[in-house]
C-alpha cells in the first residue's frame, strides 16, 4: 500500500508542476510495479506543442558516481583523440580539461521517441531507492529543443513486495496444485482410483529375478546429474524398488555413481531397503561408488565394467546424455535384459530403439508413485492426468476460437490467445 | 526426530523459494540457493575422493584381479589433484605478478593444462566419437520392421538419413515444379513441423506435468529420497 | 570373425599409415612453440583528468611496454625491481618454418613437453578405440587413467572455482585477498551467509564419520526441497504454459489476401491432433482400450516418427565427432592430410635452405 | 550369406563405420551439395542488405561443437565482410569469445585486410547473465557492454557512435549451440522487436526445436554440418578468395560432409540388411515350426 500512497502524491506533484509551467502537456512518472527497484515509467500527454515537433527526448538526471565516469570519459576520449592528431602530451592534456570545463552532465539523454509513436518509456537500469529528477524535451526536425515539460521532483524506483505481472501464473500454478493435492486427499479417504499398466515397471521385478537365475549381478545407473536434478531424485526412488526386489531375490546390487551426493542418497535408500526386507546383513556399502563427475570418464568405466562383470539386468534410470547409446549397446552386446527411464527427450530414441523396456519422460516421473502402489501417491498420478485432460481442453477450446477467429477474419486472433497463455506464463 | 526433520527441512525450503518467486524483493534468494548447492557440491567432492582412494587402496592391498590398474588410477589422481592444487608450473596473471597463487591452471602451460590438453581431453573427444561406431551397430541390430511403430521410427529415421545429404539431391533434386513439395528435403521439413513438433512438445509438457507432481510430493513430504526410498516402503 | 582376425587387420592398417607417414619427407607429429618474454613494472597511476578532486593515486602493476608509462600518466614506483618471466606459446608448424625461413635466429623451436603430449594423446585416442575390438588390457590403461584424472579434475576445479570464491572468499576475504584473489577490494567484510553452506557441509562430510550417518540426510534434504521449489516454478511456467499457447493455431489458414492455403490448414490439424494424442497416451488412470486406445495408439506412432528422425539428425553430429577425431590423428599427428596448411612442406624446404645457407656460410 | 549376417559379429560393423569414416577423410572428398532453401534463405539475408549495414553476429557455442558450427561461423564472417557490412561480434558462451578471436584471425585478418577494429569490426565480447544480456541489450547496447573486448569504453568505438540498442541492427546472427542461444534470441530480441531479423546456425541435435520458428522469426537457418556445407557454396561462388579459388577453411564444412554421406548411406544399408535378416530368419522359423 505505501507505494500505491507516494505514487498518489507524485501524480499530484506532476499535475501541480505541469500546470503551473507553461508546459501544455502533462508527466506522470510512476514506479513500475512488481520489479526489483530498477525502473520507472514515464508517461506524457503526446498532443504537440509546436507543428515542427518530431521527436521526444527523455531525460533523467545522473547520479554523482555516473557524473564522474562520464565526466572522466569525456575527458579521455578528447585527450586520446588530441594524441592521435599528434599534439604532444601536455597539449592533450589540456584539450582534455577544455573539454570537461563547465561541462553540465547533470542530465542523461535515456531516449528519443518519435512524435508519433506512444507518449511513454520505461526508464531501466536504475539504482533502487536512488533520487532521480526526469524531464522530457520537444525536438524539432533538426534536434533543437523546442519546448521542455517536466519536472525536477525526486523519484525513487522501489523493490517490490509483490510482483503483480506473476500473480496470474501464481493463480495457475495453485490451480494446478490444488488439482493435484485434493486427488491426493480424495485418496486418502478411501476413493479407489485405478491405474493402467506400465510395461516396463512391471518388468523390473522379473528382470531381476533372471539375475538371480543367472548369477550375475544387476547394474542401475542413476544417470549423470547430480540432486538438484529431479530426474536424479525419481532414479533413486526407482532404486528404493530395485533395491527391495533384489533383497528378496538375494541379488547382487551394483550402483556406480557419477556424484558422490548420488551415492550418499543411493546408500541411505539401499540399506533402508534391504533392512526393509529384513536382510540388513546382505548389504554392501562398497558396491555403491562413486566413479569421477567427468561423463565420459563415467561412460568408460560403465563400458569396461558391463563388459567384464556381464551383469544379466542393466536399468539406466535418471537423466542421461549422448551415453545412452554407448550404454545401450554395450548391454546389448552382452546379453543383458536392459530397462531404461528417462526425460531428456534428445536421447528417448536412443533407449527406445536399443533397450527392452523404456519409460518416457513423464512416465518416468509417474514410476515412484506407480512402484509403491500407496493410494495417496497414485492420487497424485489421478491429478496429474486430470491436470493433463485440462491442458487438452484448454488447447481445444483456444485452437477452435482461433479458427473461428480465422475464418471470420479477425484480426491476430491467434496472437491474443497465444498472448494470453503467454502472459500467464511469464 | 530423525525422519521428522529432514522432512521439514525439505518442505519449508523448497515452499520459501515457491513464494520467493512472486516477490521481487526476494528475487535472489534463488540464486543464493543455487550457490549454495554448488558449494555443498564441490564439499562433497571431499566424500568422493575418500571412496575412490577406499575403493583403490583395497583392491591394491587385497591384491585382487586388476590390482594393477588401480594403482595406474590412483597414481593418476594423486598427480592430477597435487598439480592442481599446487598450481605447479603456472606463473602469475598479468595483473598481479607478484602474487604466485593467481596463476591460471587450466593454461597450457601449467602442468594441469597440459594434462588437460593431451589427456583429459583426447580420451573424453574419443570415448564420445566411439558414439558413431554404437550408431551403426544399432542401426543394424534395433531397426526391425517388427510392428507399424517400428516401421514408423525406421522410416523417419531413414528420410532423414538420406535428406541430409547430397544423395537427396541424386534421388529427388530433378522432381520438376509442381512436385517440389515431394522433394526429400522438403518431405522432411515437412514431417518435422507437423508431426516431428507436436510429438516433442506432448513430451515437454507431459514431463512438465511429472516434474511438478513430482515437485509437489516432495514439498508435501510424500516423496522424501533423502530419507531413502519412496513413499511408505521407506 | 573372430577376434584375432580383426585385431590383425586393425593393427595392419593403422602400421601402414605410421608407415606412409614417417616416410613423408616432413616427418610427423611435431609441435612447436614461440618463446616469449614478459615483464612487469610497479607503476603509480595519476587519477584521470576529470575525476573527482580527492581521488588518489592508483598503485599497480603493468606491464613494462605500457603506453601509460611512456605517457608520463603513471611512473614506475621507485626502488621495486621489474618483474617477469618466460612463457611458451604454441605455434603451427607452418608458422614456425615460414619465422625461421625469415629470421633463423627468432625464438622458435620444437617443443618436446608439446611434442611428448601430442604423440601421448595419439597413443590414448588408439587405447579407448581398442574397446571396439574388446575389452583389452590397453583399453583398461586408458580407462584407469581417465578416471583417475578426471576425478582429480573436477575437485580441482571445485576447489579453485567454487570453494575458494564462494566459500573461502566470504567467510575470510582478507586472507583469500592475500592469498590467491587479489582483485577482492580492500574493504570486503565477512558474509556470515556463506556459513549456511559451511555448516551444510561439514553435516555432509559427517558420512565419513563412524557414527551420526543420518545427520547427512539434512543437507541432502535440504537440496531436494529447494531444488523441487525451483523446479516447480520453472518447468511449470517455460514448458507447460509456453508450450501450450505456442500450439494454439486456427485450423483454417489464410494468406495476407483471404486466399485459402489448404496446405498449412491440413498441417495444422495433424499438429493439433497429434500433440493431443500423444498427451493421451500419457494418461495414467484410463486403460488404453476403446477410444482412448486407439488415440493413444497413434500418439505412440507419432512418438516413433518423432524419435526417428532426432534420431536420423543426432547421427549426423556423432559422424561430425568421429570425424573430428580422425582429423586429429591424419592431420595433427600423421600430417598424412593438411587441409589447412598447419605443416605445410614447401615453408619447411625453405626454412632448411636459408638454415643450411647460414651454417653453409 | 543370410547365416552369415545372422551371426554377424558386430566388429565388422565397426569395421565398414571406420572406413566409411576415415576413407573421405584421407581421400579429402568433397561431393555436390544441393543447396536447400533455408541455405538460400540464410544467404539472402546478408546479400540482401545494402553494402555497410550493421550486422551482429553472436557465437554461443564452445569448442565442443566446433566441428558443426565453426565452418558456419568462418562463412557468416567472411560473407558479411564481403559484402562490405559492419560487423559487431559478441558471444553469450564464454568460451564464444574466444572463438570470435579466432575467426577473426582465420578470416577476416588474411583475407579482409581493409577491415579495421573499431571502424569495420568490433568485438563487444562475452558478458555472463545469459538471455539477460539480450534483455538489456534490446533496452541499452552501452548498458550490456560498458567497455568492449580490450578495454575501451563503448562510446570511443567510432562505430558504436550513437547506437542505443539491438534495434540498430540491421540483422542479428546468431551461431548456437544450446542454452543460451537461437532460442533465447528468439523470445527476447525478435519478440521485442517483431520486425527484426534473426539468422540461426545451429546443431543437428537443436536443429529440431528450431523448426516451427522458421522462416517468420527466423529468417534464415543453417542446421548442423550439412547446412554450413550449403551455406559454404552459395558464398565460395559469388565470394571466392584473392586467387579465385575458394578460401581453404570455407571449403571444411563441405570436407566435413564427404564422411557424412558414406556413413549414411552406410547406415542406410545395415538398416536394410538388418531388415533382410529379420525377414528371410523369422520366414525361416516360422517354416521351421510347422515341420
Amino acid at each position: 500500500m505505501r507505494c500505491h500512497s507516494r505514487f498518489l502524491r507524485l501524480v499530484a506533484l506532476f499535475g501541480a508542476i505541469a500546470s503551473a509551467g507553461a508546459a501544455t502537456a502533462e508527466v506522470k512518472v510512476t514506479d513500475v510495479p512488481g520489479d526489483g527497484g530498477t525502473a520507472l515509467k514515464v508517461t506524457w500527454a503526446g498532443e504537440s506543442p509546436a507543428p515542427s515537433l518530431a521527436t521526444w527526448a527523455v531525460e533523467r538526471t545522473r547520479t554523482d558516481k555516473e557524473i564522474r565516469d562520464a565526466r572522466v570519459e569525456t575527458a579521455d576520449t578528447a585527450f586520446k583523440a588530441a594524441r592521435k592528431a599528434g599534439e604532444s602530451i601536455e597539449s592533450a592534456k589540456a584539450a582534455a580539461e577544455r573539454a570537461i570545463d563547465g561541462l553540465d552532465l547533470s542530465w542523461l539523454r535515456v531516449d528519443e521517441i518519435s512524435a508519433d509513436a506512444d507518449p511513454e518509456l520505461v526508464i531501466g537500469d536504475l539504482e533502487p531507492d536512488a533520487e532521480y529528477g526526469i524531464r522530457i524535451l520537444g525536438l524539432d526536425g533538426g534536434k533543437a529543443k523546442i519546448a521542455e515539460i517536466g519536472f525536477n521532483a525526486k523519484v525513487k524506483p522501489q523493490a517490490n513486495l509483490v510482483a503483480w505481472e506473476r500473480v496470474p501464473f501464481g493463480a495457475i500454478l495453485g490451480l494446478i496444485s490444488a488439482i493435484v493435492i485434493i486427488a491426493i486427499v480424495a485418496a486418502r479417504h478411501g476413493v479407489v482410483m485405478r491405474i493402467r499398466k506400465i510395461a516396463a515397471l512391471e518388468a523390473i521385478d522379473e528382470a531381476v529375478g533372471r539375475a538371480t537365475e543367472m548369477g550375475r549381478p544387476v547394474l542401475f545407473v542413476p544417470g549423470i546429474q547430480d540432486m538438484n536434478d529431479l530426474q536424479t531424485v525419481a532414479g533413486i526412488t526407482v532404486l528404493g524398488r530395485v533395491a527391495k526386489v533384489a533383497a528378496e531375490y538375494d541379488a547382487a546390487l551394483e550402483v556406480p555413481t557419477s556424484r558422490s551426493l548420488v551415492m550418499t542418497a543411493a546408500r541411505d535408500t539401499v540399506q533402508a531397503a534391504y533392512l526393509a526386507a529384513g536382510r540388513g546383513d546382505a548389504y554392501h556399502a562398497d558396491r555403491i561408488n562413486y566413479i569421477t563427475d567427468e561423463q565420459f570418464g563415467y561412460v568408460a568405466y560403465l563400458a569396461g565394467t558391463m563388459n567384464r562383470e556381464r551383469p544379466a539386468t542393466c536399468l539406466y534410470m535418471g537423466a542421461f546424455y549422448a551415453e545412452s547409446l554407448l550404454l545401450a549397446e554395450n548391454g546389448n552386446s552382452i546379453g543383458a535384459i536392459q530397462i531404461a527411464g528417462t526425460a531428456e527427450s534428445s536421447q528417448l530414441p536412443f533407449f527406445v530403439a536399443a533397450c527392452d523396456y523404456t519409460l518416457i519422460g513423464e512416465e518416468f516421473f509417474a514410476a515412484s508413485a506407480y512402484l509403491s502402489g500407496e493410494p495417496m501417491q497414485l492420487g497424485s498420478l489421478f491429478g496429474q492426468d486430470l491436470v493433463k485432460i485440462a491442458s487438452i481442453a484448454l488447447l481445444v477450446i483456444g485452437v477452435a476460437v482461433a479458427t473461428v477467429g480465422s475464418i471470420a477474419g479477425w484480426a491476430n486472433v491467434q496472437d491474443t490467445i497465444g498472448g494470453f497463455l503467454g502472459m500467464l506464463g511469464s | 526426530m530423525k525422519r521428522s526433520i529432514p522432512i521439514l527441512i525439505a518442505s519449508l525450503s523448497g515452499m520459501v523459494l515457491v513464494l520467493a518467486f512472486f516477490s521481487p524483493r526476494t528475487e535472489s534468494w534463488s540464486e543464493a540457493v543455487v550457490d549454495w548447492f554448488n558449494v555443498l557440491a564441490a564439499i562433497a567432492f571431499i566424500l568422493g575422493a575418500g571412496s575412490l582412494l577406499k575403493v583403490q587402496l583395497v583392491k591394491i592391498s587385497s591384491r585382487s584381479p586388476g590390482w594393477a590398474y588401480a594403482a595406474i588410477t590412483l597414481a593418476a589422481f594423486l598427480f592430477t589433484l597435487l598439480v592442481g592444487l599446487f598450481k605447479v608450473g603456472t606463473v602469475p596473471s598479468d595483473k598481479f605478478p607478484t602474487h604466485v597463487w593467481t596463476g591460471d591452471y587450466e593454461a597450457p602451460q601449467a602442468t594441469f593444462g597440459w594434462i588437460y590438453l593431451y589427456v583429459m581431453s583426447p580420451l573424453t573427444a574419443t570415448m564420445f566419437a566411439m558414439l558413431a561406431f554404437y550408431v551403426a551397430s544399432a542401426a543394424f541390430r534395433a531397426f526391425r520392421a517388427k510392428n507399424l511403430a517400428a516401421i514408423l521410427l525406421l522410416s523417419a529415421a531413414f528420410l532423414v538419413l538420406l535428406g541430409r545429404t547430397a544423395a537427396a539431391g541424386f534421388l529427388t533434386g530433378w522432381f520438376p515444379e509442381p512436385l517440389e513439395a515431394l522433394k526429400l528435403d522438403n518431405l522432411v521439413d515437412t514431417m518435422l513441423v507437423y508431426v516431428g513438433t507436436p510429438g516433442s512438445r506432448a513430451i515437454v509438457i507431459g514431463i512438465a506435468l511429472g516434474v511438478a507432481a513430482t515437485s509437489l510430493r516432495v514439498l508435501l513430504g510424500l516423496e522424501r529420497p533423502y530419507l531413502g526410498g519412496g513413499g511408505g516402503n521407506g | 570373425m573372430r577376434p584375432r582376425t580383426s585385431l590383425v587387420v586393425m593393427l595392419a592398417g593403422l602400421a601402414g599409415l605410421l608407415l606412409v607417414a614417417w616416410m613423408r619427407p616432413h616427418g610427423m607429429g611435431k609441435a612447436y612453440v614461440r618463446t616469449v618474454e614478459k615483464s612487469f613494472v610497479e607503476a603509480e597511476i595519476a587519477p584521470p583528468i576529470g575525476a573527482d578532486a580527492d581521488e588518489t593515486p592508483t598503485i599497480a602493476w603493468l606491464a613494462a611496454d605500457d603506453p601509460r608509462l611512456a605517457d608520463g600518466e603513471a611512473k614506475a614506483v621507485a626502488g621495486r625491481a621489474p618483474v617477469g618471466w618466460t612463457e611458451h606459446e604454441p605455434v603451427t608448424a607452418t608458422e614456425a618454418w615460414e619465422t625461421l625461413a625469415k629470421d633463423p635466429t627468432a625464438p622458435v623451436a620444437l617443443s618436446g613437453r608439446d611434442t611428448i603430449g601430442l604423440w601421448f594423446a595419439a597413443f590414448l585416442t588408439l587405447a579407448i578405440l581398442s574397446f571396439l575390438l574388446g575389452d583389452n588390457p590397453i583399453y583398461k590403461v586408458a580407462e584407469s587413467i581417465l578416471i583417475g584424472v578426471s576425478a582429480a579434475y573436477w575437485m580441482t576445479l571445485g576447489f579453485w572455482s567454487t570453494i575458494v570464491p564462494n566459500l573461502l572468499k566470504p567467510l575470510a576475504p582478507g586472507a583469500v585477498r592475500e592469498w590467491a584473489l587479489p582483485s577482492i577490494p580492500a574493504d570486503a567484510t565477512t558474509e556470515w551467509t556463506a556459513l549456511i553452506p559451511l555448516v551444510l557441509g561439514v553435516m555432509l562430510l559427517w558420512r565419513l564419520a563412524p557414527r551420526g550417518g543420518w545427520i547427512a540426510t539434512w543437507p541432502i534434504a535440504f537440496i531436494v526441497g529447494t531444488t523441487a521449489g525451483l523446479k516447480l516454478i520453472s518447468f511449470t511456467q517455460a514448458d507447460l504454459l509456453a508450450q501450450l499457447s505456442a500450439s494454439v493455431v486456427p485450423l483454417w489458414v489464410t494468406a495476407a489476401d483471404g486466399t485459402p492455403r489448404i496446405g498449412e490448414s491440413i498441417g495444422n490439424l495433424v499438429l493439433v491432433v497429434s500433440l493431443i494424442s500423444v498427451l493421451v497416451y500419457f494418461l495414467f488412470s484410463v486403460e488404453h482400450r476403446g477410444i482412448v486406445g486407439g488415440v493413444s495408439r497413434f500418439g505412440v506412432w507419432v512418438l516413433m516418427i518423432t524419435f526417428g528422425s532426432a534420431f536420423g539428425f543426432t547421427v549426423m553430429g556423432r559422424i561430425t565427432l568421429l570425424a573430428e577425431r580422425f582429423g586429429f590423428l591424419f592431420d595433427d599427428w600423421l600430417w598424412l592430410v593438411d587441409p589447412n596448411g598447419n605443416h605445410d612442406p614447401a615453408a619447411l624446404a625453405n626454412a632448411a635452405a636459408v638454415v643450411s645457407a647460414l651454417s653453409g656460410a | 550369406m543370410i547365416r552369415f549376417l545372422q551371426n554377424l559379429d558386430r566388429r565388422w560393423i565397426f569395421l565398414a563405420m571406420g572406413l566409411a569414416v576415415a576413407v573421405p577423410i584421407l581421400l579429402q572428398l568433397r561431393f555436390p551439395e544441393s543447396v536447400g532453401s533455408k541455405a538460400r534463405d540464410t544467404f539472402a539475408a546478408i546479400e540482401s542488405l545494402p553494402e555497410g549495414s550493421k550486422v551482429l553476429l553472436s557465437f554461443d557455442y564452445d569448442p565442443a561443437s566446433e566441428g558443426e558450427l565453426q565452418p558456419m561461423a568462418n562463412a557468416f564472417v567472411h560473407h558479411a565482410a564481403s559484402r562490405g557490412h559492419k560487423l559487431y561480434f559478441m558471444a553469450l558462451w564464454p568460451l564464444g569469445s574466444q572463438k570470435v578471436k579466432e575467426t577473426v584471425d582465420a578470416i577476416l585478418k588474411p583475407h579482409h585486410p581493409s577491415y579495421v577494429e573499431g571502424r569495420d569490426y568490433v568485438l563487444l565480447g562475452f558478458k555472463a547473465g545469459n538471455e539477460g544480456v539480450i534483455k538489456v541489450a534490446t533496452t541499452s547496447l552501452p548498458q550490456a557492454y560498458p567497455t568492449v573486448d580490450g578495454g575501451s569504453q563503448f562510446g570511443e568505438v567510432p562505430m558504436l557512435a550513437g547506437i542505443s540498442n539491438l534495434s540498430a541492427m540491421d540483422l542479428v546472427v546468431s551461431v548456437s549451440a544450446g542454452y543460451p542461444g537461437t532460442k533465447e534470441w528468439v523470445q527476447y530480441f525478435v519478440s521485442a522487436f517483431p520486425g527484426e531479423r534473426l539468422v540461426s546456425g545451429t546443431t543437428g541435435v537443436q536443429a529440431v526445436n528450431f523448426y516451427p520458428y522458421y522462416p517468420k522469426q527466423i529468417v534464415g537457418m543453417l542446421s548442423a554440418i550439412k547446412g554450413a556445407a550449403e551455406y559454404e557454396v552459395l558464398v565460395n561462388e559469388k565470394y571466392p578468395g584473392g586467387d579465385g579459388k575458394p578460401i581453404p577453411l570455407l571449403l571444411e564444412g563441405q570436407r566435413r560432409m564427404g564422411p557424412q554421406l558414406t556413413a549414411h548411406l552406410l547406415m542406410i544399408v545395415l538398416i536394410l540388411l538388418g531388415n533382410l535378416v529379420y525377414f528371410v530368419t523369422r520366414g525361416s522359423d516360422a517354416r521351421g515350426g510347422r515341420r
